[in-house]
């Protein structure tokens, strides 16, 4: 064992500590200690994290005992690490974007006060604390901690401001939506204990090939935890709570709610990959579902005005597309499209950040425009943002998104794979639409805020540039064979993430076609956007389909209706009828009886000897004729 | 013997004490010593077997353990309503002495009662509790309301002695014994009982139900002990009306058959205890006098005694020793608590639930040990009544026959509940009214005596084989 | 003789409590009553926790005691502790200092009175969790009640008299319904013997006499019932729970504590100590209505916590969800579910008086009691808040805190009885986040009104004392073998009698 | 039909007829020499069956002092049948009766069913058990403790007597 | 003379008793019908007594014992007939009523 694996816990011990500083001591720090603090730990991790990385790479990986968390008889947990391919990699993806966005942080959030910055900070360790359990447990059980975990310091930073209201609303909503999955998590691992009799992974694997498992059982299970991916990772049907997530801070999105949070599902059906694969109708409905989502944020994103609520729908249309390629069993573009993703994403959820703090708040790009005059090193990093993720060649984006399509085709035909692709372009077309609506063409905010437009400080435009650099190069890591690559994150995975396996691979020639399609299509969308938004004003509003589009295909008012207010109908229905008519009307009828019958018994005592003897005289001949002639 | 003797010699002593002393409170100390030396006696004779005059019983009476521990629990009991009581008693009317000798010929009835063993005894033994309660019920001679109980409960134990009667006399026509004694009864040997006896016994059933205030022969006890002077109430709500139930499970027992034979008449018993129990606890429940209530409880008290009768009447193994040991218990217990209770509702001004309305600011030892009295007559465990309910139920239960009679009877005890926590919750929980004087004639010894009996009520409730022990010597 | 034989630490724990009870009832000054009795729980606490060092199995001095009470019977004044017994006994102890701390500042009329009965009240919890003799146990149960009903009544809300009294009369019936119960088990046990194995008497009132009880399956299935509904009023299982709202809401805070932090536990106590073993046939008869029940509770009381306007209905209600899920557990007859039941019987009693200290504190500053009249309490006091909303997220069970060991088990339990109740039951979890949330929000965030920004933070009592708790709510959340542990040979015991 | 059978008939006849009068007489005097009547024919009966002890007391006790102790209430009260209360109203009056006449069937018919009894047992006169003799021994031997004990009656008779009729100084009405 | 013939009568009387008891409103005519209740059991008893004296031929003083029973009922109906007047009387001096159904002062 290497020694680096000593010294693992500090991993995720590092942030903690940054929690309970920050934490504990909010009143007393310094707006610049509290942020030194919280960067400095997440970078420490980083580097930890590096060591372990490069360790893995070399010796491959390594499960860390740190004490037995539950023991009793048929049921052994251990609060263990495991650290692997996938885990270490996520680690860094984790840790590097972590303390990218944690310094981003120290410059965006300096109009707080120091107390607040402070708990800011706080949560945000907690949440990478929280995170790194995610995905260093080795087990389920640690897993689900960090899993829920995540979802607190995710309400936790929604309702940051917690003032506003609609804000706790958000966080609310979230932390909910996140629940039901939770619950499908938690119910596919008690379903795993009475089966097993174990949560860890080794176990939990090993026995599945051994096919102690039943079909059945495979697909009841890896159905329940799909459903908790859906709910952490925003997939229909519980995916409106990211684009409402964006209430909180704008660093927070790009963390959480872009580049690490959300891709906790897409993390843990690769770490299950083994059982996954043996439910092919589980798989079947991953690719329906991811597909789908991929769809509709696509379309709901081309009509939306809030920059945030554009990317919190490419987020949420980019996580449908690693579902997809899950469905479609091809974990290793997933993950390779996860760590793409989290450069793109992050960097146009921080350059957004730039552009709102020089607009003094403003989200609307109706409001905008023309802002690359003013801000150039925001306006580039953010092109670069759109050109990855909108899958242009040469870019992070295209090697990920091609894999996933490539996948898509081999694996369920030319269908499906068109219906893909159309989301892939409708990807590039809202995503230029924001781009251009944002950056060119005139200013159509106000004259105040025109006057106070500039460019962020170096804290937020270095992990600007760095991620626009990541954006560009990050897809290099797996080149496909098709281009003369090595595809060297498959290889690194391969120990942990079966590769795909496909009964007719494409030949290189069809990929060369579908490659060569869909970026000519795509360039035909981008330059779509560019005729249609470059010098667009917003002053009508839209109708008919657009209008369907700009409200979200009233998914929300759906749930409404459906969910939330019957729910509420059949709580105060219990509250006030069963409740307090039915049971304790009972209850209390009980004792209403009991009083009326005493004041009519107490009638019978008439005052009158008379009938105190008649009463007597009849008692006696009852008793007599029980005794005398009743033959029981 | 002792018992009967002293008690019987005792009266008449007090009746010229009244004569000879012209105080008003002397009596009181004469007929306080002479319940201690009747019950010194009646100790000594029980542990001894001596007795002061050695007469023949022919056939009269048979003494047994369970007789003299009944005795010794009347006695004390007895004692400390005397104790507590006393003045109360002197203020009833002018002739002190004489109420004091109507009393020890009442206890010299439950001594016969408890060791009767001819029809003819007990036949007297009841009279002689009677006679003397029809008047000391009426004693209140300017109060309509104590005439009108003594002529109620004349007239209905008129009628009831009458039943009695019959019942005596059709069981003595049915006996091919020719005997009136309780334990020579002859049964045939058909299994079945005859119809003579059959009639007989059901009617002497239903004058001793009357005697127990069983119901439905109930009507008169309400009435009664509502109107009677509240300190003789007191006396013969608890005393009197225990040692009835001594002399009903007594004759149960030894007269109406064993064997398979006595399982017959359980449809009867069982009848009349659910009669019992519902309508003393649910009437109980809207009464605001809590005079009154308690006189319906002591209804309901009843039908819980009479599980005592059920348990007798059970088949199979030997459950009257048990039925014996809870009627004590529950006898021991029922008396110390409605004595407290009614000594204390005695010093009340106002007799109605309210007028208790935060009694345990003014008086909080008062209210102390009425709580302790209340929550012993609910059967809340520490205390003695709960060890009677509990050995009550444990006669009664065996093999499961008729357990939704018990079931009934400990619901009924929850509903007992509601009407006894009214006055705690009078006395500890509502704001005490300005006016007047709540209580009067509180001194220190009446609280050192009601602490005692509270006490007592305690050391039964946790230690109830300490009493026991005297049984299975 | 020897001195420490008759002297173990079951005694200790119930003395304690009982003789400084009954000395603070004649304490002159309200500040000292107040004062012993902190004193005397704080030393009960120090024996309880003693008591969890004191593991000598092999020889049982000191952790159990056997005095004969009623010879003829076949009673004894029995005392052992278990390890649920330590648990419990723990809990206790545990929280009376806490509740006395936290509730230092107030003034209560007659506060020797308050004190005493308190102290009565533990008494007699100890007494119930330590009996080991089915009459003692009984005795003991009834002990804790009356008492409690007094701190109602007498220190409680405007409504207390009637709320109080429907407590009393309710539970009274069914632990009468009980009493019948244990009689009739009682006389189907073997006789007693003594050292010198001659008979004392025909039965026998142990515990161990009455797992070993010869009763017909037909018998046990009504004796079942009558032993059930008992415990059911008690837990409060659906639907037999009416009368916990408005005891809640109506009851001193410190009795609200007491009784929804540790009464409660007296029903799942007695449904494991005494129902399970000693009738296990129609125990697993009747396993699946007992959990239908507690399922059907769970979700119906979460649904009405949604809708609740008052803070303590909505932690009542909160509060019969989550028994409903131990008592379903228990009747799961798995290992691991009672196994989480041990450890969330401490748990829940732990987070439960925690909330109901917030709650206090803003009562009591605010008067105010409906949460819609409350909302942005966290301006002004955060540290409460940050402290309120780790205990309300423990309450719901998160990972990491205490409850989540629990309750992980617990459903896991119950999934080894069916999988479908227990993705009904899992529900609850999604309601529990609604209804906590959703006070979260409306109480301590947004923006304060004229009356919530009177309040002020807490202080330095109420801090160390919630404090206490959320270090119980961590330090089991992350390391809770130790608390396994300790119930391991009571789980063991009863599911072998099972 | 000897004469002993002739005279049973006669006094049973005499016996109810008279009670029937007592009830229903309006007058209390007249209502007690009813009373009087049926007790001279009970103690006929006691004659017959061989009880002249008891015929002898029954007249002197009963028919002597008793009721000349109500004659003497009542007419110290001086109630006659312009004084005396109306009967119950009819519906009481009806259940009473129907309720005496169901305890008398219940009773006669569940004697007359069964055939435990032999109804046939004849009751002749004879035997010197009912003389006075025979009596005084057993009085004095067997039941001398009850004998005894109901001098304790007598004296709480006695006693009563004398606390409720003694006069009092004043009598307030209705309390 | 059969013992059914007795017993008819005894019960008879016994009957017509309680129907004066529970027609009558005068407290005196109710108590006399007491008597006559008593006097019915008496009568029974004698006629009993008289009826074991045949069958046992062997001991007919067996009869004596009943006898006795009589005549101490009749000892016990002349105490409670002094206590019983001097209650009536008690009340009419102070309601110069003696009809029970003005009693009524005590109910419910």
């Amino acid at each position: 064992m290497s020694k680096i694996f000593e010294y693992v816990w500090l991993i995720p011990v590092l942030p903690l500590a940054g929690f309970l500083i920050n934490g504990l001591g909010r009143k007393s720090l310094s707006r610049t200690l509290s942020g030194f603090i919280g960067t400095a730990v997440i970078l420490a991790s980083f580097i930890i994290s590096l060591f372990i990385f490069f360790e893995v790479k070399e010796h491959g990986g390594q499960n860390v005992q740190l004490f037995n968390f539950i023991d009793v008889a048929g049921l052994h947990i251990d609060f263990a690490f495991k650290l692997d391919a996938l885990s270490s990699l996520f680690l860094l993806i984790i840790t590097g974007i972590g303390s990218l966005i944690h310094l981003y942080s120290t410059a965006y959030m300096h109009d707080e006060a120091p107390k607040d910055f402070a708990k800011y900070f706080s949560y945000l360790n907690l949440f990478i604390f929280s995170m790194l359990l995610l995905v260093m447990g080795s087990n389920f059980v640690i897993m689900f901690m960090g899993w829920e975990g995540v979802g607190l310091c995710s309400y936790l930073l929604i309702g940051f401001w917690f003032k506003n209201n609609s804000y706790n609303k958000a966080a609310n909503k979230a932390f909910i939506m996140n629940r039901i999955g939770d619950l499908g998590f938690l119910l596919a691992l008690f379903w795993l204990i009475a089966k097993v009799h174990s949560v860890d992974f080794d176990v939990v694997f090993s026995e599945a090939a051994l096919k102690s498992l039943s079909t059945t059982d495979i697909t009841g299970i890896t159905l329940l935890l799909f459903l908790g991916a859906t709910g952490k990772s925003a997939q229909i049907p519980l995916y409106t709570w990211l684009p409402d997530a964006m209430a909180g801070p704008t660093p927070v999105s790009a963390l959480i709610h872009a580049a690490t949070m959300v891709t906790a599902g897409i993390y843990m059906i690769a770490r299950s990959n083994l059982l996954f694969s043996l439910a092919p109708y589980t798989q079947g409905v991953i690719t329906v579902i991811g597909l789908a989502t991929a769809l509709l944020a696509a379309s709901i994103a081309t009509r939306q005005n809030d920059i945030k609520k554009v990317l919190a729908y490419s987020t949420v249309s980019q996580l449908g597309f690693m579902f997809l390629a899950l469905g479609t069993g091809n974990y290793i573009a997933a993950v390779f499209h996860v760590l793409t993703h989290a450069f793109f994403k992050a960097l146009m959820f921080l350059g957004s950040g730039s552009v709102i703090h020089a607009m003094g708040g403003e989200q609307d790009i109706r409001k905008m425009g023309g802002l690359h005059k003013h801000m150039k090193i925001t306006s580039i990093t953010f092109l670069i943002g759109c050109l990855a993720i909108s899958g242009i060649p040469m870019f992070s984006g295209f090697f990920s998104k091609d894999q996933i399509l490539l996948g898509v085709f081999e694996k369920n035909g030319g269908m499906i794979y068109g219906v893909a692709l159309f989301a892939a372009l409708l990807t590039a077309y809202y995503m230029f639409r924001l781009y251009f609506t944002t950056f060119t063409g005139s200013f159509r905010g106000t004259d105040e805020q025109q006057h106070h437009l500039h460019e962020s400080p170096a804290a937020m435009t270095v992990p600007l540039i760095i991620l626009a650099v990541l954006s560009i190069i990050g897809g290099y890591v797996g080149i496909p064979e098709s281009l003369g690559g090595h595809h060297e994150l498959a290889a690194f995975l391969s120990p942990v993430v079966k590769p795909m396996i496909v009964a007719e691979p494409t030949t290189f020639r069809i990929e060369y076609l579908l490659i060569g399609l869909s970026t000519c299509l795509i360039i035909v969308s981008v330059l779509l956007a560019w005729v249609y938004f470059r010098f667009r004003k917003f002053d009508q509003e839209p109708t008919g389909f657009a209008k369907v589009l700009q409200e979200k295909w009233y998914v929300d008012e759906i749930y409404d209706a459906v969910i939330v207010k019957p729910l509420g109908a059949i709580s105060r229905f219990f509250n006030n009828v069963i409740e307090k008519k039915g049971i304790d009307g009972f209850v209390n009828g009980i004792g209403k009886a009991v009083n009326y019958g005493s004041r009519q018994m107490r009638l019978l005592q008439s005052g009158s000897v008379g009938s105190y003897v008649l009463m007597m005289v009849l008692g006696i001949l009852v008793l007599l004729i029980v005794q005398l002639f009743y033959k029981g | 013997m002792n018992a009967i003797i002293i008690t019987a010699v005792w009266g008449i002593v007090m009746m010229f004490s009244g004569v000879f002393i012209k105080s008003k409170t002397m009596p009181k100390y004469l007929a306080i010593a002479g319940l201690l030396l009747a019950f010194v006696l009646n100790c000594s004779e029980q542990v001894s077997e001596k007795v002061l005059f050695e007469i023949d019983p022919h056939g009269m009476f048979e003494f047994s353990a369970f007789g003299y521990m009944f005795n010794n629990i009347a006695f004390i009991c007895t004692l400390l309503f005397f104790l507590l009581n006393g003045r109360d008693i002197e203020k009833v009317g002018s002739n002190v002495s004489e109420y004091f000798a109507l009393l020890f010929f009442i206890l010299c009835g439950v001594s016969i009662a408890t060791s009767f063993s001819n029809l003819l005894m007990l036949f007297i033994s009841i009279e002689i509790m009677s006679i003397p309660l029809y008047i000391l019920t009426g004693s209140d001679k300017r109060n309509l309301k104590s005439n009108e109980a003594a002529l109620k409960y004349f007239l209905m134990g008129v009628f009831s002695t009458g039943i009695m009667l019959m019942g005596i006399a059709f069981i003595y026509g049915g006996n091919a014994n020719a005997s009136f004694s309780i334990s020579q009864i002859n049964f045939g040997s058909t299994g079945g009982i005859p119809v003579l006896l059959a009639i007989g016994m059901v009617l002497l059933f239903i004058a001793m139900c009357f005697k127990v205030s069983a119901a439905p022969f109930h009507f008169w006890v309400p009435d009664v002990y509502d109107g009677a002077p509240t300190v003789f109430t007191s006396f013969m709500a608890t005393i009197v009306k225990t040692a009835a139930f001594v002399a009903f499970i007594r004759l149960f027992k030894t007269s109406f058959g064993s064997g398979s034979v006595q399982p017959q008449w359980q449809l009867l018993v069982v009848i009349v205890t659910v009669a019992t129990l519902l309508f003393g606890n649910i009437t109980a429940v809207f009464q605001q006098s809590v005079k009154r209530m308690l006189a319906y409880s002591s209804i309901a008290q009843a039908g819980f005694m009479l599980f005592a009768l059920f348990a007798v009447s059970e088949q199979g193994t030997n459950r009257s020793s048990m039925a014996y040991e809870a009627v004590l218990i529950y006898s021991a217990a029922y008396c110390l608590a409605g004595i407290g209770i009614f000594a204390i509702l005695i010093r009340m001004n106002d007799y109605t639930v309210d007028g208790f309305n935060g009694l345990a600011k003014k008086q909080p030892l008062l209210a102390v040990t009425a709580l302790i009295f209340l929550l012993s007559l609910t059967g809340i465990p520490l205390t003695a009544g709960f060890t009677g309910k509990f050995y009550m139920l444990m006669a009664a239960m065996h093999n499961g026959h008729f357990i939704w009679l018990i079931i009934l009877a400990v619901l009924c005890t929850a509903v007992s509940a509601y009407y006894y926590f009214r006055i705690i919750q009078a006395m500890f929980f509502k704001a005490p009214s300005e006016t007047a004087i709540q209580v009067q004639d509180i001194t220190f010894s009446f609280k050192l005596l009601l602490a005692i009996t509270s006490l007592l009520i305690i050391l039964v409730g946790l230690f109830p084989e300490l009493l026991l022990q005297w049984l299975f010597r | 003789m020897n001195l420490s034989e008759h002297i173990t630490f079951p005694h200790l724990l119930i003395c304690i409590p009982l003789i400084a009870g009954l000395m603070v009832f004649f304490a002159g000054k309200d500040s000292v009553a107040k004062a012993c009795a902190l004193l005397a729980a704080l030393l009960t606490l120090a024996v309880s926790i003693s008591s969890l060092f004191y593991k000598d199995n092999a020889n049982l001095n000191g952790t159990a005691y056997t005095y004969e009470w009623l010879k003829y019977l076949g009673s004894s004044f029995s005392v052992t502790l278990d390890g649920m017994g330590r648990l419990l006994t723990f809990l206790t102890a545990v929280a009376f200092p806490v509740i006395f701390i936290a509730t230092y500042k107030n003034t209560y009329k007659s506060a020797n009175a308050f004190y005493g009965l308190m102290l009565l009240t533990q008494a007699g919890l100890m007494g119930v969790f330590t009996a080991n003799d089915a009459m003692l146990f009984y005795f003991f149960w009834e002990l804790a009640l009356v008492p409690v009903y007094f701190l109602c009544s007498r220190w409680g809300g405007e409504r207390r008299i009637q709320a109080t009294f429907k407590f009393f009369v309710y539970t009274f019936a069914g632990s009468l319904l009980m009493l019948t119960g244990i009689i009739f088990i009682y006389l189907h046990t073997s006789p007693t013997t003594n050292l010198a194995h001659e008979i004392v008497s025909d039965h026998s009132f142990s515990w161990q006499a009455f797992a070993s009880a010869r009763l017909e399956a037909s018998d046990q299935n009504w004796l079942f019932w009558l032993f059930f509904i008992a415990f059911a009023i008690k837990m409060p299982i659906f639907p037999f729970h009416t009368w916990q709202p408005d005891a809640y809401e109506q009851s001193p805070a410190p009795a609200t504590m007491v009784l929804s932090g540790i009464m409660v536990k007296m029903g799942l106590f007695g449904v494991i100590k005494w129902l399970l073993p000693v009738l296990p046939l129609a125990s697993a008869k009747y396993s699946s209505i007992a959990i239908v029940l507690s399922v059907t509770g769970m979700i119906y009381a979460s649904c009405i916590a949604i809708v609740q306007d008052s803070l303590k209905r909505l932690v009542a209600y909160s509060s019969i969800a989550h028994i409903g899920l131990m008592c379903a557990a228990v009747f799961s007859k798995s290992e691991i579910g009672m196994q989480g039941v041990m450890v969330q019987m401490f748990n829940h009693g732990i987070n439960i008086i925690g909330l109901w200290i917030v709650i206090e504190l803003i009562e009591k500053q605010l008067g105010v009691k409906k949460i819609s009249e409350l909302g942005g309490v966290a301006h002004k006091a955060p540290v409460l808040t940050i402290l309120l909303v780790i205990i309300a997220l423990a309450n719901i069970a998160l990972p990491l805190t205490n409850a989540f060991v629990g309750e992980f088990m617990m459903f896991t339990g119950l999934y080894h009885f069916n999988g479908w109740i227990t993705a009904i039951a899992g529900l609850s979890i999604i309601l529990a986040a609604v209804y906590t949330l959703n006070m979260i929000k409306n109480v301590f965030l947004g923006e304060a009104n004229p009356v919530t920004s009177m309040i002020k933070d807490i202080s330095l009592n109420e801090k160390l004392i919630l404090i206490v708790v959320v270090l119980f709510i961590f330090v089991i959340g992350v390391y809770p073998q130790p608390m396994l542990d300790m119930a391991k040979d009571t789980v063991k015991v009863i599911m072998s009698k099972w | 039909m000897n004469v002993t059978q002739i005279l049973f008939w006669f006094l049973s006849l005499l016996a109810v007829g008279s009670a029937i009068m007592v009830i229903v007489n309006r007058n209390p005097v007249h209502s007690i020499l009813w009373l009087i009547v049926v007790f001279f024919a009970i103690s006929g009966h006691y004659v017959l069956l061989n009880a002249q002890f008891l015929a002898v007391v029954n007249i002197i006790v009963y028919a002597g002092a008793i009721m000349v102790l109500f004659l003497f209430v009542v007419m110290l009260m001086n109630l006659n049948a312009a004084s005396e209360p109306p009967m119950k109203n009819n519906l009481m009056r009806a259940a009473a009766i129907v309720s005496g006449l169901a305890l008398m069937l219940v009773i006669i018919a569940a004697v007359k069913n069964s055939e435990q009894v032999n109804l046939q047992q004849q009751v002749a006169s004879g035997g010197s058990a009912g003389l006075i003799k025979e009596l005084g021994r057993l009085l004095f031997t067997k039941y001398v403790i009850p004998f005894e004990i109901s001098s304790v009656l007598f004296l709480s008779a006695m006693i009563g007597a004398v606390v409720i009729a003694k006069k009092d100084e004043s009598i307030v009405a209705d309390a | 003379m059969e013992i059914k013939w007795y017993i008819g009568l005894a019960v008879a009387l016994f009957c017509i008793g309680i129907v004066g008891v529970l027609t009558r409103r005068n407290a005196i005519i109710i108590f006399m019908c007491m008597e006559l209740m008593l006097n019915a059991v008496n009568l029974l008893l004698v006629a009993f007594s008289k009826m074991h004296a045949l069958a046992n031929a062997a001991a007919p003083q067996i009869a004596g014992d009943a006898q006795i029973f009589v005549f101490f009922i009749m000892v016990v109906a002349a105490a409670e007939v002094s206590v019983g007047l001097a209650i009536i009387v008690m009340l009419y001096r102070n309601t110069h009523s003696v009809d029970v159904n003005f009693l009524n002062r005590l109910k419910n």
